[in-house]
């Protein structure tokens, strides 16, 4: 009998966006997590943002898995995050961590809260009474809290807990508090435990006005705010009171608002010589949401240096800012704010529109400040005893991936790879919990087995009797003041209720017994069991009811407090006992109707279908391969390798894409696993998750091949922008930047003599016709040519001719070293764009200098247009094959941009790299990586169940008019042409309802939700006298 | 593109020409078989699916009835198609119920050839065997009607026909047009290109646009808007109220019947009749004991309300469902008068085009802002 | 203007020796809280370093404007990129006498005139209404204004151009 | 008889208007008992019926809670019981059930305030429209 192979379980040090993303794709993947966070509640910045980038809105829910959907919580993030395979251990620090990668040996520090959380009924007496109050840090300041306190105002559970700096131990809430929860002599413990691997994602310090001493000329008045702190003002559990955004030092509403970027970074004098990335489009949300909620007056004023919208749809956002909401932007950094004695910040800044000086009066500065990584790196560094590369990061084995080098088994995501906006933490979460995952499955550790308790017959159809359940929680009896007897004769009097039992502390063992034996006496064949946090007990109860005989669909739990305590300010026992017992009416009635449900498990063909031989391509095969699962990858060329893998020696950030391409090539076509077709296109692709069947076109001799496979992954890249201006086209002196560099490195282009070379940037991109978006890389491509000619030949003079440079993120140093190389950067405005005239064969380009606003113009020896990225031009082709949608640029439009950046609406189907959007080679790797991650937790080869609670067809009832079909928005119902009735896709259908509600006879109904249970809920609500005629 | 043949008839031979017309088709293969208002005995005239040439003798299209609303039967036909080619003969609000029932998936017209024609109206069934034992024509009635007489001794045509502002048909292939032809002479309209086809290949000879149609069209149609801006106005001062409205329906007794007869209430079981609505005696008991009293059978307010709120916006005003309601409720001007409220409020008219999306077929972000009153 | 016949290559290396002025990416910090720029001609710092790195010869040799420049080093304190552009605009003072002799900057003739640089007796009410002592300038000392007349003219940039400076 | 207390069948989407519910529970703001809370996965799975029925059985108003548009788990779940909302609301606006008794409102999980805010405006509303018209019919489910 093998030996017991113990669980793989992984450490994730940091609950933020990323930290939260890495923890569920291992839960999913079927590993033990343990998920650890410095903050009293989890969340990070997250918790901070109530509005989030490009939809200005929350979405942080749509983080949770789909498919497996009733293994993890199903509620609002705020409520906390549960997942079966998951142990939250928020205030916990990380003492140590010793051994390696396999086997790590962590000792965890467990800060003491001096609340227990598990006896504190959270009515917040203590809070009342207590005489301390501080500044809020939730809040930056901007609102004060007593030393006993909710870290996060708007989660719940409220876990309260004392601040024991600001605490005096006066022994107010001591006397209060009804549960005895309080034990201000509480001290930390400390906990070792065994992981096999680590995940850092605990985020990186940011810039603030108190400890940087260049702040200092601007926070003079607590009407300059830093950014994170704008978002407390804009956000209802801060200090917004719905109408005007109001002014922290006077609560006068703020009428004119202004932000300053590059706060902290960009700055060689502070030896932060990098720039934050997410900052410009932060600060242009929170432009066009304060003109959103603070009336039509607000004038919103960004003064910057480089608007960075290097993402996909930023620019967009940038334009819809500017054009429709009227967000003014200045290319100017202020040296400072003056104070006023009314109250008022004053400026003073050049505008290089008009070339004048102005002083204007602003009700409110935001700093839109940004990150310091240092001291989280070194932190780390010396904790794990881990080497820093020369920028003082943690050294990774490849630029920006997310393996620390030289640890196996120790991974990083997060801000702490560079300061990244919510898709790319979400991206980079992904990517390493496919590392650490890989690292599991190379270490040879086991998924979590579940005990399974065989499922008893559901007795749907015999008539409903229902047990109800109560718990009397030892500790928190005394606060809730329900007053159980009251409680049982009011449910005893409902009719088709059996037995009504009263529980001690049914969550521990001897209650459970208690439940066990009271359940065996009766004839009962439903159970409500009123117990406090449902959502944490939900699935240990279900397993007790299963032990009694009853099946799991027949059990529900209500949450016996929160029901009683909604809305009652100071209730006597008995108004709290009556109002829970009608509310319960509801959920007995609801029960009575439930029907039976079924759970069977996924058919899962385990191979994948991967499109685009490219290096992402390549990667995320090999990546699946590497664990086992056959690929079939398919390039639409004769040759592997893709535009980047077949033409770019090295790329400015240290990466040589020929070579990794070559090494790539070889492993792949060497990979047992990996069946490669060339000259390959997909024709069409129907079914879901686990059963697609795609049609294979071979160009060359026009034979088809079809195909089973269980998921997909696109990655067909991009094209080479092309263009028309500037004379492009019509002197072999003006060349694209991809043509520059190709004959740089093959020589047929000679720089020795060349006296003057213009670059132009943006030629044909970021414009109204053509593209209309940044292509992220052409910056990063024209800096590299330039230091490249440089270096080839110093007497030439090289100018920049740009209008954004979107060197954003640690590639800000090589906008530095160009600079420093001689390299002139001019701007241009979009509307008064450079000219190009041939003179004696050479292109003469005339523009005006934006500083000295003086016409100018060089004939140039070489004229190199950055002409960014086109999507691939089977992306059209690709998208109606696979039933896709593509963006308004041409890319393919993903699920969510923000929280499922890699996904489509249907499941199964996985993106990286260019066909999403431009990017760096690092960026399609780490998105490579990610999507491999995505389709391994279904093609692992573990049974996967379906959900219980899914929509289903009474057939016999379909008039087959497909409104369900069109309604569904996970493309989770088909129309079977060949049967000619509706087929279901068990895997992708979460349950909404929406269907069920477009189906005006019932046909589509969703197991668990039915019309009849609802409407049962209705009457019960609405009935004023008990349902027994007594009284 | 309106091209016209004219089918001139003596005295009391219109249904032999158009038995000529059909008996054309049938022989030329432009159709497979053509469903048609055709006498089945002395009293009735019932729609007939006619495949063989000889057999089209008794085809009476103008016949001032319609026993059963002919989108149904287009449905049964087509939902799940014969692959044959039909020619329908059906009548404007049967036309426009096909239109809506198409884009449900309920009619394919993929082989349909839609054949409209005028409708001065229609009598109840029962009428109708009155007018025909009165020795009453399908020629005397169009020649009454089209002088607007359309009322018999003790019957008039349908309420739902005297306030129909679509007496012409639109959406069809052809049009057999009685309005503005004069006596003696029936037009056949093509308006479609499959029209003018089948109108060449039938050998007609194609003439001008009869003379003053457009005008006499006009002047119907406006004197029945006329009339139907009045029996709104009528009905919803009477019927403003749930009071008013349990009043009004106080004498259905839940057969369903006008469920049956709706052209565009698609569903196979109505949800009303599956066992969501089978209560048990323990919830009859709990709702008696709410006020004491329960009239049974119960759900009559709750299924119009809902039938109201299903089918409304494909109402397309036959009233059909007010000719099958047993207790005489006439349901008609209540279907109608809120099927012109939910119509407007998504800017939709039932039956107007094939192409316009169904409403509760789509969303957008930035729609219906009022229905919340809520800005970010 | 074309830059192939106006601009000298490099000129910035001999007149700026306090590292590279190319890190500058012209961010309009140093203007914006400049005293010097609300004068007539304003005393733009960030065009003096675009002149330079432009290597506009001429333009920069008859400039008048870093003679502006009151010292107050905010620019410096606050450059981002570092760049020194207190220390860049002395050099340029320098570089431009050094290339035109007939380069005599007015503000010397104030200066030998007055015998001060910035006029600071105008704050003595305000001194005294806090109660600090009477500064003891240089318009208080005659013999004192005489020794420092005499100083500078023993400077090669006075006493060449005496006739300016009363004889 | 004591002063006439509206009842409001209230469907709360399971992500945000009834995290929000939960919230204003926890962060003790008190607000009017006449909301009878049924939680339901989407605001999208509100059937026109449903709200017929409560008004058939005796609710003075029915509220629905959903997402702010762009929140929605299921995309856009709250879209569609817009459209849904506007349809019934057409219909039952002709037979004496106007919009002042059938709300549709966007309140988001951190919105406990805002929840409150709706609860008290709609009772007062109700209190001063007086009992559902169904009251003065005697009957119910009829």
């Amino acid at each position: 009998m093998a030996e017991e192979k113990p669980t793989g379980t992984v450490l994730v040090v940091g609950a933020g966006i990323s930290g939260i993303k890495a923890a569920i794709e291992l839960a999913e993947s079927g590993y033990k997590v343990i998920l650890t966070d410095e903050s009293p509640q989890m969340g990070g910045i997250l918790a901070k943002l109530d509005y989030q980038f490009p939809t200005d809105h929350c979405g942080m829910c749509r983080m949770l898995p789909l498919v497996g959907r009733e293994y993890a919580s199903q509620y609002c993030m705020r409520k906390s995050l549960f997942h079966e395979n998951i142990e939250i251990l928020p205030f916990t620090g990380i003492d140590s961590v010793q051994g390696n990668g396999g086997n790590y040996r962590v000792d965890l520090r467990k800060r003491a809260r001096f609340i227990d959380p598990a006896i504190c009924n959270e009515l917040g007496k203590c809070i009342d009474v207590c005489p301390v109050e501080v500044e809020d840090e939730f809040n930056h300041g901007l609102t004060r809290r007593k030393a006993v306190y909710q870290a996060v105002p708007h989660n719940n559970p409220r876990m309260l807990l004392i601040d024991k700096q600001a605490c005096t131990r006066c022994g107010e809430c001591l006397k209060v508090c009804p549960t005895g929860a309080i034990n201000l002599d509480a001290q930390d413990e400390v906990e070792t435990r065994e992981v096999h691997a680590v995940i850092l994602a605990s985020g990186v310090q940011l810039y603030n006005t108190r400890d940087f001493e260049d702040a200092r000329s601007y926070a003079v008045s607590p009407d300059v705010v830093t950014s994170l702190a704008f978002e407390r003002v804009l956000s209802s559990s801060g200090t917004y009171q719905g109408g005007a955004i109001r002014r922290p030092s006077d609560a006068r509403p703020a009428k004119k608002i202004a932000w300053i970027q590059c706060m902290g970074s960009r700055n060689r004098r502070q030896h932060r010589d990098y720039c934050s990335s997410i900052c410009c489009m932060f600060a242009l949300k929170e432009a066009v949401l304060a003109k959103q909620k603070g009336g039509p007056e607000v004038e919103a004023t960004i003064f910057y240096m480089d608007m960075r919208t290097f993402g996909k749809g930023f620019q967009q956002y940038r334009d819809k800012a500017v054009e429709e909401h009227g967000v003014k932007l200045i290319r100017c950094r202020v040296q400072g704010v003056m104070l006023k004695p009314d109250g008022s910040l004053m400026m003073r800044y050049h505008d290089p529109e008009t070339n004048e000086f102005f002083e204007k009066d602003f009700d409110l500065v935001v700093l839109s400040t940004g990150q310091i990584p240092f001291e989280a790196h070194r932190r780390w560094a010396d904790l794990l005893k881990a080497p820093l590369d020369e920028r003082g990061l943690l050294a990774t084995e490849q630029p920006g991936m997310v393996r620390v080098a030289g640890k196996p088994g120790l991974f990083l995501c997060g801000s702490l790879t560079g300061l990244t906006d919510i898709s790319e933490a979400i991206i980079s979460g992904i990517a390493a919990a496919g590392e650490a995952a890989k690292f599991l499955t190379a270490l040879g550790v086991d998924t979590v087995k579940k005990e399974d308790i065989p499922e008893p017959a559901s007795k749907a159809r015999e008539l409903p009797l229902v047990a109800v359940a109560l718990c009397r929680c030892g500790e928190k009896t005394g606060a809730a003041g329900l007053d159980y007897e009251l409680f049982r004769a009011e449910l005893t009097r409902y009719p088709s209720v059996g037995a009504v039992q009263v529980i001690d502390s049914i969550c521990k063992a001897d209650g459970e017994a208690a439940l066990l034996d009271s359940l065996a006496k009766t004839a009962c064949n439903r159970l409500l069991i009123g117990a406090c946090q449902p959502f944490i007990y939900r699935r240990k109860l279900k397993d007790v009811a299963r032990k009694a005989g009853f099946n799991s669909a027949m059990v529900e739990i209500f949450d016996l407090f929160g029901v009683a305590r909604r809305g009652m300010a100071e209730p006597s026992a008995a108004d709290w006992t009556l109002r829970a017992a009608g509310e319960i009416k509801a959920d007995i009635h609801s029960l009575k109707y439930k029907p039976a449900l079924q759970v069977n498990t996924l058919p899962i063909n385990q191979t994948a279908l991967v499109i685009g031989g490219g290096i992402g391509g390549m990667t995320a095969a090999l990546s699946l391969a590497d664990r086992g699962v056959p690929v079939h990858l398919v390039e639409k060329e004769g040759h592997l390798g893709g535009y980047l893998g077949t033409r770019v020696e090295h790329t400015i950030d240290g990466l040589a894409p020929v070579a990794l391409a070559a090494d790539l090539r070889q492993k792949v076509l060497a990979h047992k696993h990996i069946t490669v077709h060339l000259n390959c296109e997909v024709e069409k692709s129907l079914g879901t998750l686990g059963r697609f069947e795609s049609q294979l076109r071979f160009k060359n001799n026009g034979e088809n091949k079809y195909l089973h496979h269980g998921a997909m992954i696109i990655a067909t890249g991009g094209r080479e922008g092309a263009t028309t201006e500037y004379g492009y086209g019509t002197s072999e002196k003006v060349l694209t930047q991809a043509e520059l560099k190709r004959g740089l490195t093959d020589g047929n282009v000679d720089v020795s003599e060349v006296e003057n070379v213009v670059m132009i940037q943006c030629a044909g991109s970021r414009q109204k016709e053509g593209r209309r978006y940044c292509s992220r890389i052409c910056c990063l491509g024209a800096i590299g040519n330039a230091l490249e000619i440089k270096e080839k030949n110093p007497d030439a003079r090289v100018f920049i001719l740009y209008r954004d440079v979107m060197t954003y993120g640690f590639y800000e140093q090589y906008y530095t070293k160009a600079r420093a190389a001689g390299i002139i950067f001019v701007n241009y405005s979009p509307d008064a764009k450079p000219r190009v005239e041939m003179a004696e064969g050479r292109p003469v380009v005339k523009f005006t200098d934006p500083v000295l606003k003086e016409e100018m113009e060089l004939p140039a020896d070489l004229l190199v247009l950055s002409t960014g990225v086109d999507p691939g031009e089977s992306n059209q082709g690709l998208a109606d094959a696979l039933n896709l949608s593509l963006t308004e640029d041409g890319f393919l439009a993903e699920a969510d941009s923000k929280w499922r950046p890699i996904e489509f609406q249907k499941v199964g189907i996985y993106l990286a790299g260019t066909a999403h959007s431009p990017m760096p080679l690092k960026n399609v790797l780490l998105q490579a990586e990610a999507a491999a991650q995505k389709a391994y937790t279904y093609l692992s080869g573990r049974e996967l169940p379906t959900a219980a609670v899914t929509s289903m067809v009474k057939d016999a009832l379909c008039a087959r008019c497909r409104r369900c079909v069109n309604i569904c928005p996970y493309g989770a119902r088909s129309y079977n042409e060949a049967d000619k009735c509706i087929d279901i896709d068990a895997a992708a259908c979460q349950a909404c309802g929406l269907c069920a509600v477009e189906c005006q006879n019932n046909a589509a109904e969703v197991r668990g939700w039915g019309d009849k249970q609802l409407m049962a809920a209705i009457d019960a609500k609405l009935m004023d006298r008990p349902l027994a005629s007594a009284g | 593109m309106a091209e016209y043949a004219k089918l001139s008839f003596q005295k009391g031979g219109l249904n032999k020409e158009l038995a000529a017309f059909f008996r054309g088709l049938l022989e030329n293969g432009a159709v497979d078989g053509v469903l048609v208002p055709m006498a089945q005995n002395h009293k009735w005239v019932r729609l007939t699916l006619v495949t063989s040439a000889s057999h089209t003798a008794g085809v009476d299209p103008f016949a001032p009835v319609a026993a059963v609303s002919g989108a149904k039967i287009a449905s049964s036909l087509t939902s799940r198609p014969s692959g044959r080619t039909i020619a329908m003969v059906l009548r404007p609000c049967e036309i426009r119920a096909v239109v809506e029932l198409a884009k449900l998936k309920q009619v394919n017209l993929d082989d349909v050839l839609l054949i409209g024609m005028d409708c001065l109206g229609r009598y109840e069934n029962t009428d109708f065997v009155k007018f025909q034992e009165q020795g009453g024509t399908s020629e005397a009635f169009l020649e009454n009607a089209l002088a607007g007489k359309t009322s018999g001794p003790d019957f008039d045509i349908v309420g739902a026909c005297k306030i129909c502002e679509f007496p012409t048909a639109a959406n069809a292939d052809l049009s057999l047009c009685a309005i503005g032809g004069g006596n003696g002479a029936v037009f056949i309209e093509a308006l479609t290109e499959k029209g003018g086809q089948t109108l060449e290949k039938s050998g007609m000879k194609p003439s001008e646009a009869p003379a003053g149609r457009n005008e006499a069209v006009k002047k119907l149609a406006a004197a029945r808007l006329e009339a139907r801006d009045k029996k709104f106005a009528e009905f919803r001062a009477e019927v403003n109220s749930f009071e008013a409205l349990a009043d009004k329906l106080a004498g259905c007794v839940n057969c369903y019947n006008c469920r049956v007869a709706c052209p565009v209430c698609y569903c196979k079981e109505c949800v009303f009749i599956t066992d969501t609505f089978r209560h048990t005696g323990e919830q009859f008991m709990m709702w008696a004991e709410q006020s004491g009293m329960l009239k049974m059978p119960t759900d009559t307010m709750f299924y119009h309300l809902t039938r109201l709120t299903h089918m409304s916006l494909f109402c397309v005003g036959c009233g059909q469902c007010t000719s099958a309601c047993p207790n005489g409720l006439d349901l008609m001007p209540l279907f109608r008068t809120c099927a012109e409220k939910t119509q407007a409020r998504f800017d939709y008219q039932a039956g107007r085009s094939l192409e316009e999306e169904q409403p509760m077929a789509g969303f957008a972000t930035d729609e219906l802002i009022e229905v919340t009153g809520q800005v970010k | 203007m074309d830059l192939q016949e106006v601009s000298v290559k490099d000129l910035w290396q001999d007149v700026y020796s306090a590292g590279n002025l190319h890190y500058c990416f012209n961010c309009s910090t140093c203007i914006s809280g400049c005293p010097a720029s609300h004068g007539d001609p304003p005393l733009l710092v960030r065009n003096l370093a675009r002149k330079l790195i432009l290597g506009l010869e001429e333009e920069l040799l008859d400039d008048d404007t870093p003679w502006a420049c009151v010292s107050c080093s905010r620019c410096e304190e606050m450059c981002p990129m570092n760049v020194m552009p207190f220390e860049m605009i002395l050099f340029i003072r320098q570089w431009q006498c050094r290339n035109d002799e007939t380069r005599v900057p007015t503000a010397i003739v104030e200066i030998y005139k007055r015998g001060y640089t910035q006029a600071v007796g105008v704050n003595t009410e305000l001194r005294e209404s806090l109660g600090l002592p009477r500064l003891n300038t240089i318009t208080n000392n005659p013999e004192q204004l005489e020794l420092f007349r005499a100083m500078l003219m023993k400077t090669r940039i006075v006493s060449e151009n005496d006739y300016m400076f009363g004889g | 008889m004591s002063e006439f207390e509206p009842k409001i069948v209230a469907f709360f989407c399971n992500w945000c208007t009834f995290t929000a519910a939960d919230l204003a529970g926890t962060s003790r703001l008190s607000y009017p008992p006449n909301l009878k809370i049924i939680r339901v996965m989407c605001s999208g799975m509100v059937d026109p019926k449903y709200v017929i029925k409560a008004f058939l059985n005796g609710a003075d108003g029915v509220l629905i809670g959903g997402c702010w548009p762009g929140d929605c788990h299921y995309i856009n779940g709250n879209l569609k019981a817009r459209r849904r909302v506007a349809l019934l609301t057409e219909v039952l606006k002709q037979y004496g059930i106007g919009e002042e008794r059938f709300w549709l409102r966007w309140i988001a999980a951190s919105e406990g305030t805002m929840l409150r805010e709706v609860a008290v405006q709609m009772t007062a509303k109700l209190k001063e429209l007086g009992p559902s018209p169904l009251k003065n019919m005697g009957q119910m489910a009829i």
